[in-house]
């Protein structure tokens, strides 16, 4: 019973790591992709492909000599915590066991706190570095955070009642059977909120103040250097791809295939980049008060609109 | 204009009227009425844009001439206002009361020239040169090749060419000087 | 507002009273030299409370060469070939009002036809000087595209600086006594074809950086210039034309042959960045005017080299001149005083941002947020060689 | 790894500093890297490390301005690996954009020891090699490889885009052959490039070595 249990955990281990793999070549292979259409957007070729790997390569093979603490080291690996503790509880596949990860009866709480965690993990860190730019960043991100996740949470809260699970398995099996049962079309408006609060979480424009290099070169992330900028740049592609499952699987219907997955998570991932490529960023109070307003609205809206129509 | 000239001749003794250019006039002015003449200027006669203020080191003279360039928008006219001081006691009153940039050009000349600008603000702090350890190097005795050579060295086959003597020894022996 | 910046009024310009760092209450902050977001080479020691700057200091001195004594060890022509350095976006500038000196205390008179080529030299530097200040601008509010296509396209008008001059960046084109060369065969349908193309990005340029709420949300209301500030602070340029000053020297003592050429003062209202910015790009569209109707009005053939005398022997009788131009900034001036030797005696260089880097962008700098650092600065059209040269 | 302050003979003096401020700074020396055992590694990490140039965003002289016609769209030096970082950590490329003043050269001097190694320093122009038309400039040093190791110089006044992307590629072929040790060279000669730098600043008010 034991041993079975362990080798049940063991292959269930083994298979998140090649989840994790090729959702890590994904997100570093659909930055180079993104990379390069907006590169043709004004006007350039771009990177290569391999630039990303080439770029991680780099900082792992250079060298430190700069101290800056424990929880300077801890931070990037806290970051990178977050990003695979978030994988590890969204359903990649639907209805493939091999990419389904630790996906559980109450994952999506589980995934929102992981969400943070890496983020503030990241804080921490970067904090120790003494650096003022970074503590600014710091300072702007965590408030332009807590504001996008205000109209993502209620947004979250709204297909909980909706589906009235908070499982993301069994959400995205309550969407199955064409697109017509898709969270976008039947909860339109926490759609529309979770999609405002997505720019944030992307950190495009108009939403990347916190890294601004015009500004605060480059925040947080300023005194990170050689394996730790290494990790960072790993997480983002991690992170992003994770990101955009989740959002995938909760509002447009998940994927029962690779393909399916890398067609709707690119779609998704063009929002931001529309509106990245066309807009200058907001200054933090800017784009605080932006959340505060419409997005929240919206997501409030979203939970009337469950309440008065749906579960009517 | 000629009216205005006389007036100043007349309040404040400016000497050496001369018509440069179009639109530019030059005089000289005492030390001690410039200021009250620069204020004069500016509310009365209309010449509210301090175009800039420099400084020629006179030193066959032991003089430093301090430039005051006026410009009246209304009338099209700039006039350059001339202070002799002397380069022994190279003190000048400040007028960074009167323009809002005029701290920041006695702030260099002070650094360039090591005129002293008692009352003007951060007039001591470094301005372009940074742990400065000669004579101020706008001033004509400072060599600027000299301190060069010594200071930062110069790599060897490096060669340095007077013109007129490369044309006529390398370039054109056969033309003779061609002086005119 | 007003009470955060601790002037009354335009005339205040006192230096701000120190605040007391031991509190602990405020960060010091060094923007520059090394950071993207400053223009050149300079940097800003900041003192914040918060995100807001409460005290703002300038700190120039990076690029300092010298020119002014190097050039009075330099014989006339020997100088020609410096003065372009002083000033890298805008060399054209430095060498017509060079020449223009040297030739006002030497008597030289100049063939019509080099006077049109000045023209048409001083109006490509000003539209290629705009395109690169067009993606400054938008890139100090972290919008990448813009950018990207103006300065692929000043690349363009740098190709015809090329064709005319021989050289990209620093051109050593006008020279003392006229111009260096011609026009090349074919130039002009180049030309033309460039600013229309030029025209069409700005029309495109309009669109998607002016027209955006996000641009317009950030620049508007930054670092307001008041009609009353411009005369104490020495504001030039566009920078006062935005508060509806009507001065452009180009049309208030014209030089060259802008007596000759079509075009009206732009002007705006209240002189924000905003302002700034879209009085810049209208004015690239002049610009662009200005250039083509150079390209219709320019003599095709005749001398455009005045009889010199040996340039190797050259004297200028003693003597003393203010030259000055329209650069994209304001007023540039020469100042010069010549002896009667073969050296000049002094030059001084006046560049419009001694007084925009510094006293301005000082005073305006007060009270914004830290975010908007960067804005300014580009809006206020700064370039640090002209102050320290 | 956290070796901030090491109670050897062989420390820095940092006697530019007062004594609050020798608490804050490191007097350690800086140690030369020493390439990885086995070749084949350290021929992929030099590939990679070619192939990834970060260059710092510090526009040191007027070289700058050809920079960005470099980096957008006309030249697009994204295509080679190039990008612009702005802060030293994580930047592997120093342009110095021709001519040097004393008061930049502190500012290159401080940004150049805290970048992380591998690093290389490109120049531009003739300024960095003899003074070129500043020679007798009292504000512009002359030879810069006195101050720093320069592991490539461009030539032309301005260096016209193309010739960077050259160089660039230039650049790219030494770290690959694994010639380009100037950053190894600086930590060598330390006391010499250090005697130089005090020579020609005058107040040296950090530490010998920014880490």
């Amino acid at each position: 019973m034991i041993v079975e249990g362990l080798g049940g955990w063991l292959s269930k281990v083994g298979n998140f790591s090649l989840t994790l793999l090729i959702v890590t070549t994904y997100g570093l292979l659909m930055g180079a992709f993104i990379e390069r259409i907006i590169a043709k957007v004004q006007g350039r070729i771009g990177i290569p492909y391999r630039q990303p790997f080439i770029n991680i390569l780099k900082n792992f093979f250079k060298r430190t000599a700069i101290s800056h603490g424990v929880m300077f080291y801890l931070g990037p690996v806290f970051r990178i915590a977050g990003g695979i503790g978030t994988l590890a509880f969204v359903p990649v596949i639907y209805g493939d066991e091999m990419f389904s990860n630790f996906s559980m009866a109450g994952d999506l709480f589980l995934v929102i706190y992981f969400m943070f965690f890496g983020q503030l993990g990241m804080a921490l860190g970067a904090g120790e570095s003494g650096h003022p730019y970074s503590a600014i960043g710091i300072a702007r991100g965590l408030s332009q955070m807590t504001a996008y996740e205000i109209p993502f949470a209620l947004a979250v809260i709204s297909i909980v009642i909706q589906y009235d699970t908070l499982s993301i398995t069994q959400i995205v099996a309550a969407q199955q059977g064409g697109w017509q049962n898709w969270t976008v079309v039947t909860n339109w408006v926490a759609t529309l909120a979770a999609m405002l609060a997505f720019l944030g979480m992307m950190g495009y424009s108009p939403f990347d103040i916190f890294l601004a290099p015009q500004e605060i070169p480059i925040g947080p992330p300023t005194e990170f250097h050689s394996a730790y900028l290494g990790l960072m740049q790993l997480n983002r592609a991690l992170f992003g791809a994770t990101k955009l499952v989740l959002f995938m699987n909760l509002f447009f219907g998940g994927a029962t295939g690779w393909v399916e997955l890398m067609i709707k998570t690119f779609l998704i991932y063009m929002v931001a980049i529309v509106i990245g490529v066309a807009f200058p960023r907001f200054r933090v109070d800017q784009g605080i008060r932006f959340f505060f307003k419409i997005p929240t609205l919206i997501g409030i809206m979203s939970i009337i609109y469950v309440q008065m129509v749906l579960t009517s | 204009m000629k009216d205005m000239l006389q007036r100043l001749q007349r309040d404040f003794n400016i000497s050496d009227i001369t018509e440069r250019q179009l639109r530019l006039t030059t005089f000289h002015v005492k030390k001690q009425s410039a200021e009250t003449l620069l204020r004069e200027l500016r509310d009365r006669e209309g010449y509210t844009h301090l175009n800039f203020m420099t400084c020629i080191d006179y030193i066959e003279d032991d003089i430093f001439t301090l430039v005051y360039m006026l410009h009246n928008y209304d009338k099209k006219n700039t006039l350059g206002i001339h202070v002799n001081i002397s380069r022994d006691d190279e003190a000048m009153i400040s007028i960074h009361t009167l323009w809002a940039q005029a701290w920041t050009y006695q702030r260099e000349l002070r650094e360039m020239y090591g005129i002293r600008f008692p009352g003007s603000p951060r007039v001591d702090e470094d301005f372009c040169l940074e742990g400065w350890d000669q004579i101020p190097p706008m001033r004509r005795e400072f060599d600027t090749k000299k301190f060069s050579e010594e200071r930062f060295g110069h790599r060897a086959g490096r060669q340095s060419e007077q013109p007129r003597k490369h044309m006529k020894v390398e370039l054109y022996p056969n033309r003779g000087g061609d002086e005119k | 507002m007003t009470q955060l910046t601790g002037h009354s009024s335009a005339l205040d310009f006192a230096q701000p009273e120190p605040v007391d760092m031991a509190s602990g209450k405020y960060v010091k902050l060094w923007q520059g030299p090394q950071h993207p977001g400053i223009t050149g080479n300079m940097s800003l020691e900041l003192t914040l409370d918060g995100d807001t700057i409460i005290d703002c200091k300038t700190h120039v001195g990076y690029l300092h060469r010298g020119f002014e004594k190097l050039m009075e060890r330099r014989s006339f022509i020997q100088n020609f070939t410096v003065v372009c350095r002083i000033a890298v976006p805008e060399p054209t500038f430095n060498e017509y009002l060079y020449s223009h000196a040297v030739e006002q205390l030497s008597g030289i008179k100049i063939p019509e036809r080099a006077i049109w080529l000045r023209t048409m030299n001083l109006e490509l530097m000003r539209l290629a000087s705009f395109l690169m200040w067009i993606g400054g601008m938008s890139g100090a509010f972290g919008q990448y595209t813009v950018p990207n296509w103006t300065t692929a396209y000043r690349d363009f008008v740098l190709d015809l600086f090329e064709e005319m001059t021989g050289a990209r960046i620093y051109h050593m084109y006008i020279v003392p006594g006229g111009v260096r060369a011609g026009l090349p065969d074919g130039f002009e349908k180049r030309a033309r074809d460039i600013m229309d193309g030029a025209e069409k990005l700005l029309d495109q340029v309009e669109r998607v950086m002016f027209n955006n709420a996000v641009f317009k949300a950030r620049s508007k209301g930054l670092g307001i210039i008041t009609p009353d500030m411009i005369d104490p602070y020495g504001i030039v340029g566009p920078n006062a034309r935005a508060c509806g000053v009507e001065r452009d020297i180009r049309k208030d003592e014209p030089y060259l042959a802008y007596d000759q050429l079509n075009f009206e003062t732009i002007t705006g209202k209240d002189s924000d960045a905003y302002e700034r910015a879209y009085l810049r790009l209208q004015e690239t569209r002049q610009c662009i005017s200005l250039i083509r109707q150079c390209l219709d009005k320019a003599p095709k053939d005749g001398p455009f080299q005045a009889d010199m005398p040996n340039v190797l022997h050259w004297k200028i009788p003693a003597g003393e001149t203010y030259v000055k131009a329209e650069c994209t900034r304001g007023e540039y001036g020469y100042y010069m005083v010549t002896d009667g030797s073969e050296f000049v005696r002094r030059v001084h260089v006046r560049g419009p941002s001694y007084t925009h880097a510094i006293a301005v962008m000082e005073r305006l700098a007060v009270g914004n947020n830290i975010a908007d650092i960067a804005g300014l600065m580009v809006s206020l059209h700064t370039y640090p060689p002209e102050i320290e040269r | 790894m956290f070796k901030k302050t090491l109670n050897t003979e062989d420390t820095l003096k940092n006697s530019g500093l007062t004594d609050e401020e020798q608490q804050l700074f490191s007097n350690a020396r800086p140690q030369a890297y020493e390439p990885y055992p086995i070749k084949a590694v350290e021929d992929f990490a030099n590939w990679a490390r070619a192939n990834s140039l970060w260059i710092l965003a510090f526009g040191t002289g007027c070289g700058a301005i050809e920079l960005r016609p470099l980096m957008t769209a006309r030249f697009d030096a994204n295509r080679f690996g190039v990008a612009g970082r702005p802060t030293p950590r994580q930047s592997s490329v120093f342009v110095i954009g021709g001519y040097a003043s004393v008061k930049t050269l502190k500012r290159i001097i401080r940004s150049y020891e805290q970048m992380q190694g591998p690093k290389f320093v490109i120049a531009l122009g003739i300024c960095p090699v003899n003074g070129g038309m500043y020679f007798d400039s009292y504000n512009t040093v002359n030879q810069f490889d006195q101050y720093l190791p320069v592991d490539l110089y461009i030539t032309g006044c301005m260096p016209r885009p193309e010739v960077l992307v050259a160089g660039i590629m230039e650049l790219q072929k030494k770290i690959k052959a694994g010639e380009c040790n100037g950053a190894n060279l600086y930590v060598e000669n330390f006391d010499w490039y250090k005697s130089n730098q005090k020579k020609v600043i005058k107040n040296w008010d950090m530490p010998d070595y920014n880490w």
